[in-house]
């Protein structure tokens, strides 16, 4: 029962913003997650061959710099081709460009094929709590015992 | 390994040719013709040089404001710059992020994807791919002078065509445009990269021309301590220079805590001074530029504005010639030119209000001042000494050893070893100086600053306090203190 | 001829016959009943305690935020109350103009209104019409201290229902509460009306019920140097303390150069501490209240939320218990709750980022300091000696001679012959002193300082340099200069 | 020809606002119009008194507390009870609770038949030359030779 969480981080795009980034390492690695952090300016071939490589649970995607629209399109497909179609797929940070709706935003990417979607002031606890339960969700499919906490979206992740 | 790197002003030759390839690096290349760009730049009217208005308000005693603002397409651009003008003193043109890593194919994807959905999906202008000409054409639309704001590890092209096309001042430099931007571009390659924009502005200055040339001071953003910050600024200062660049605008970016930020204002004039002085320039034009708040924003706006205010402040305290303007956007994403609006409007009026009062003066800011004074002169010393005198060898040999380390970094380049928090007072400090030869009474001066914290705190001084401090701003606080 | 008023506490039997007329001057007076007020107040927690949030925070260095908020309506008085106690620890009551002139049909008229079209049509709370049930309904429904703020010259019915109903504060004071908010009333009127109000603050206190006394700081919030409105607090303390009360809030209206108001903050202190005991009291409490920016705002926001950051990063860097909190409508109306709370919003964010840093210190600030103390012994003395010693009949006469004189006040017992203008660096000088007996050096001191603006701006101090002045901060300035 | 012009300045109701009238009273003043000040806290009597009794030509009411609404009602109708309903009469300040819609405020005032309404951003020295042209306008009443110039309503009297 007692099985490890391994995920993939990084930063997708041209984007050099590392600080969250570091962040994120922190608090995951704190919360006893194996985390493989490649850093800014990340490809999403680079996201998956290392997800591939190392059996990761989950990716989890920033994009902080505004090109998150162009940057992250694409990623799950990719996933599919390499047989991770089924992998858990986060994104976070300053999503696109401007201050937009979030409600937008988060369709925007949930209809990419991501999971769940974070805006900057997410809260990490609840955000590593909730990754957790994904994962072990997709590790046993069918049995699905606590997945009512799920079904009304994820604002609870959401420290606004 | 000797770094191939020197510095020393590139011959006419080796610029020659250098220069063929950079023009045919992209279509747009082809355009650029220096004399025409001369020419240009002589047609410009006095109120659009940038070095003009700088000189003016220096000699006045005047704070100027600028803006960050750029946009994918040029008709919106040139909208959002006539926009924003009345509101500030000079403009800037903030470079999207694909065309500073020369992905002017990723750009014009971005471009074109904006003109289909109505609305920028760039998080800057691509100048390259408008070209000289419309880049001309926006100069010509505007009625300020205006700047290449961008964080481009390799920006030949792009100078050459912004320039060509009337921009009159060019931001950034071989250091501060690699280490916080780039991941794996070799600190040596930059360097040389920005050897040759800092030589096209010497040429230009060559030609009665004078290209304002502005290090970007805040690096990171991110608890950077002051004399990393100004180490950085003084060796671009020194590498431009020595290209023939005669125009230079120092900067840093607001660490939070009064005493230090104007401390490390009226140090960076004095040390910049100094090492310019004695490596033999007198007849440069030295500016200062004072960037509000680079770290993580509050979301809420009148947070943010508030922000904004100190940093006007402290700026104005800190007599700086230049503010770099944040928005109250700033956490959230690129603003809207109301948001940008504000935010200048906010820090006019705090800059008007306490244009006239005393500036401040304390021994607290004497001492702080001296502190970096010390800091920067053994990094300095070790630079020259690493180089064997030549302080571009001298800088990449210093980050390839820890010598000099900037917090926060995401460039392989650069060590990380050094770890900043900060003390009681909220003054950034060094907890870790990694292989940075700071002196030892420095050190213990950290040591013990730091320490109050720690005793203040009832907990040891640890990354996670570190960590607390990166947040500590956008949740409202300075200091990054456990919840109570 | 000696006014009919001396500062001795009201005798029990006086003040019995003299509340009997009191309570029936208005139907809701009926339901006052002093023991069951004692016992409402004993049954409040501490948590809606005022003197205790005070003299914790005061212990703890803290500086609390107050805003100012009222409406015509019960229901949505508390939901404004409740919507703004999350971001303020202590919380308002300000009540409207008619009920302020005890012109509570006016004021029926209002809530009739607002109840008709459904938005508040009085820019208060009319406390006196809603009685000491609906007061006692919205103290129930708060979660923190709450506080009457008013400017009423006859304040006795207002303060005999809002203290039986719970509320823990009463703002106000004889003078204060008239200069600036009265036209034809007597200040010997005001001044007995109000020893009413502090011996039932007395009476309270001698019953175990501490209830916090604010004078009202900043008068006409224009141009007000600070010996003018620091001799009111202290005049208002003097009496308030002789007729019982015991925990004093002192207050002063930001003036806009930092130094000044850091020197005025520090010298209010010091001088009521001075006074005070001098007059053999010394079983106080005493604190302090910054007030932001109180003269013409700017009507942009992004300008007005400036304002309102310079005065909160004052108040800070003074220690101040608490600051009285405006808002980006302020130039506009009445503020919305959203409005409100960005403007607490702003000013907590400065605050936090400024709490632990040094506390200003300089020679300009100890100078400065040290012409108010000259300037308020100058008039203390005078008043004391046109008193015979009673302060009460001395400040009569004091206002009667213009030994004491507030500019920009409505009021005809006001002699306004004091003018005052700004100086070079924006400080508050006087440019004619009236019949206000200031020393000669002090006279010379503020002539000198007027002098070099004079120079400086090339014209004579005049009455358009005043009026420049009073219109600067509306226009992003805090100094009138002439255009450029 | 030369006639001079005479005014009745004052601050409605209960508001005790007394800076911006003795910038008015100055102001006006100085532009060479004769002022009569009843200061603050004045009735709709003592206005229309001073008025009748002055014989003057405009009465330029304030109402800066944000009771102007309920003060300020009534006021043409008792100039014309006096038989001075011809009279100008402006208002200006910040005339109702909180930041309203300019153009709801103005309009309102118009109706209570104010001739022109006023912000607190107004530019005064345009606001007298109107004041000035308003007065000549009643005063010949037939001739109305620059009347075009009021065609427009007031914008331009205001600063924003
Ligand atoms: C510091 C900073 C910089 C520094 C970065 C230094 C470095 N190398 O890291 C410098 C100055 C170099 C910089 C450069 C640029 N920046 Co910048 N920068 C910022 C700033 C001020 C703070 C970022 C930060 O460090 N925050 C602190 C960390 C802790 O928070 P965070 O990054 O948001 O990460 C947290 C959360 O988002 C979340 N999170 C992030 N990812 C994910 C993923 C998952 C799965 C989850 C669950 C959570 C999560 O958890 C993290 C930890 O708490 C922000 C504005 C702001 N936030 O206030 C702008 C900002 C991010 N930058 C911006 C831009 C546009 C740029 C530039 C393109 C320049 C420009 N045009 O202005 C360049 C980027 C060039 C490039 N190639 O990327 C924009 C992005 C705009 C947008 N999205 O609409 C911002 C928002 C500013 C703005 N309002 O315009 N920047
Ligand atoms: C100073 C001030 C005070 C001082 C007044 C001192 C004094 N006796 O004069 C004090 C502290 C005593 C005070 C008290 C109150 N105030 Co007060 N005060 C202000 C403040 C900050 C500045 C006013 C000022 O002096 N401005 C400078 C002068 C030069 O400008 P002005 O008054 O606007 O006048 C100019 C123009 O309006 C115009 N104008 C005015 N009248 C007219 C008429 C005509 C015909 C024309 C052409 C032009 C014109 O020309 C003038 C000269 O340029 C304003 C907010 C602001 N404006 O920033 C609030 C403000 C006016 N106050 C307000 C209120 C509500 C009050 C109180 C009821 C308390 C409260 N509930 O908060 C009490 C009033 C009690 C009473 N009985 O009246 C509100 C009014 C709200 C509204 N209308 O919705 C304001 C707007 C603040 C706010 N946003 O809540 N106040």
């Amino acid at each position: 029962m007692e099985q490890g969480y391994k995920v993939i981080l990084g930063v997708i795009g041209s984007d050099c913003h590392v600080v969250g980034n570091r962040i994120l390492d922190r608090a995951l690695s704190d919360a006893g997650i194996k985390v493989v952090n490649l850093g800014v300016m990340v490809s999403q071939e680079e996201f998956v061959t290392a997800a591939v490589g190392e059996g990761a649970d989950a990716i989890l995607v920033s994009s902080i710099y505004g090109h998150g629209e162009i940057d992250c399109a694409g990623m799950r497909e990719r996933c599919e081709e390499r047989g991770a179609g089924d992998i858990v797929l986060y994104a976070g940070g300053n999503l696109v460009i401007g201050k937009k709706d979030w409600k937008e935003v988060e369709a925007l990417f949930l209809d990419m094929g991501y999971d769940r979607v974070f805006r900057p002031s997410v809260n990490l606890a609840e955000m590593i709590a909730g990754l957790r339960r994904d994962i072990d969700l997709r590790r046993v499919p069918q049995l699905g015992h606590n997945s009512a906490a799920f079904d009304t979206g994820a604002p609870f992740l959401d420290a606004r | 390994m000797t770094p191939e790197i020197a510095n020393t002003r590139l011959s006419d030759d080796a610029f020659a040719a250098e220069r063929r390839g950079v023009l045919q690096s992209w279509p747009t290349g082809a355009a650029v013709d220096f004399g025409a760009g001369v020419a240009r730049q002589q047609s410009l009217p006095e109120s659009k040089r940038f070095s003009a208005a700088l000189a003016q308000a220096h000699a006045e005693g005047r704070t100027l404001l600028q803006p960050r603002a750029g946009v994918a397409l040029l008709r919106e651009h040139t909208a959002l710059m006539n926009g924003l003008s009345p509101h500030c003193d000079l403009l800037p043109t903030t470079v999207d992020a694909y065309t500073r890593l020369n992905r002017y194919e990723d750009a014009q994807t971005g471009i074109d994807r904006s003109r289909a959905v109505g609305t920028s999906l760039l998080n800057g202008f691509p100048a390259v791919n408008h070209g000289v000409d419309g880049c001309a054409t926006l100069v010509d639309a505007v009625d300020k002078p205006i700047q290449v704001r961008h964080g481009t590890p390799d920006a030949r092209l792009l100078a050459e065509i912004t320039l060509s096309a009337g921009f009159s001042s060019y931001e950034g430099g071989g250091i501060s445009y690699n280490i916080p931007y780039a991941k794996t571009v070799p600190l040596q390659d930059s360097i040389r990269h920005w050897q040759y924009c800092d030589r096209l502005v010497g040429r230009y200055e060559e030609h009665g021309i004078r290209i304002n040339r502005e290090p970007f001071g805040p690096l990171t953003g991110t608890l950077v301590p002051p004399f990393v910050s100004h180490v950085v600024a003084i060796v671009e200062g020194l590498l431009a220079l020595e290209q023939g660049v005669r125009c230079l605008t120092l900067g840093y970016g607001q660490a939070g805590n009064m005493v230090q930020d104007i401390a490390a204002m009226r140090s960076l004039r004095k040390l910049a001074h100094h090492y310019f002085q004695d490596a033999g320039y007198d007849d440069y034009a030295l500016s200062t530029v004072f960037h509000q708040w680079m770290g993580g924003f509050p979301e809420d706006e009148a947070q943010a504005t508030a922000v904004i205010c100190l940093g006007a402040l402290a700026a104005r305290q800190a007599r700086v010639t230049k503010i770099i303007v944040k928005t109250p956007h700033e956490a959230s994403g690129v603003p809207t030119l109301e948001a940008n609006i504000a935010g200048l409007r906010a820090t006019r009026q705090m800059v008007n209000m306490i244009a006239d009062q005393a500036r401040p003066d304390s021994a607290d800011i004497a001492e702080e001042a001296e502190i970096i004074e010390a800091e920067v002169h053994a990094v300095m010393r070790r630079i020259y000494r690493l180089g064997r005198g030549d302080v571009a060898q001298g800088i990449v040999l210093a980050f390839e050893q820890g010598v000099m380390d900037v917090p926060f970094a995401p460039a392989q380049a650069n060590a990380g070893s050094l770890i900043p928090v900060r003390d009681n007072r909220g003054a950034v400090r060094i907890f870790d100086p990694g292989n940075v030869p700071l002196p030892k009474d420095v050190l213990a001066f950290h040591r013990d600053k730091i320490g109050e914290r720690a005793a203040s705190e009832g907990r040891e001084a640890s990354f996670d306090m570190v960590v607390d401090d990166v947040r500590a701003i956008s949740a409202s606080k300075l200091i990054g203190r456990p919840a109570a």
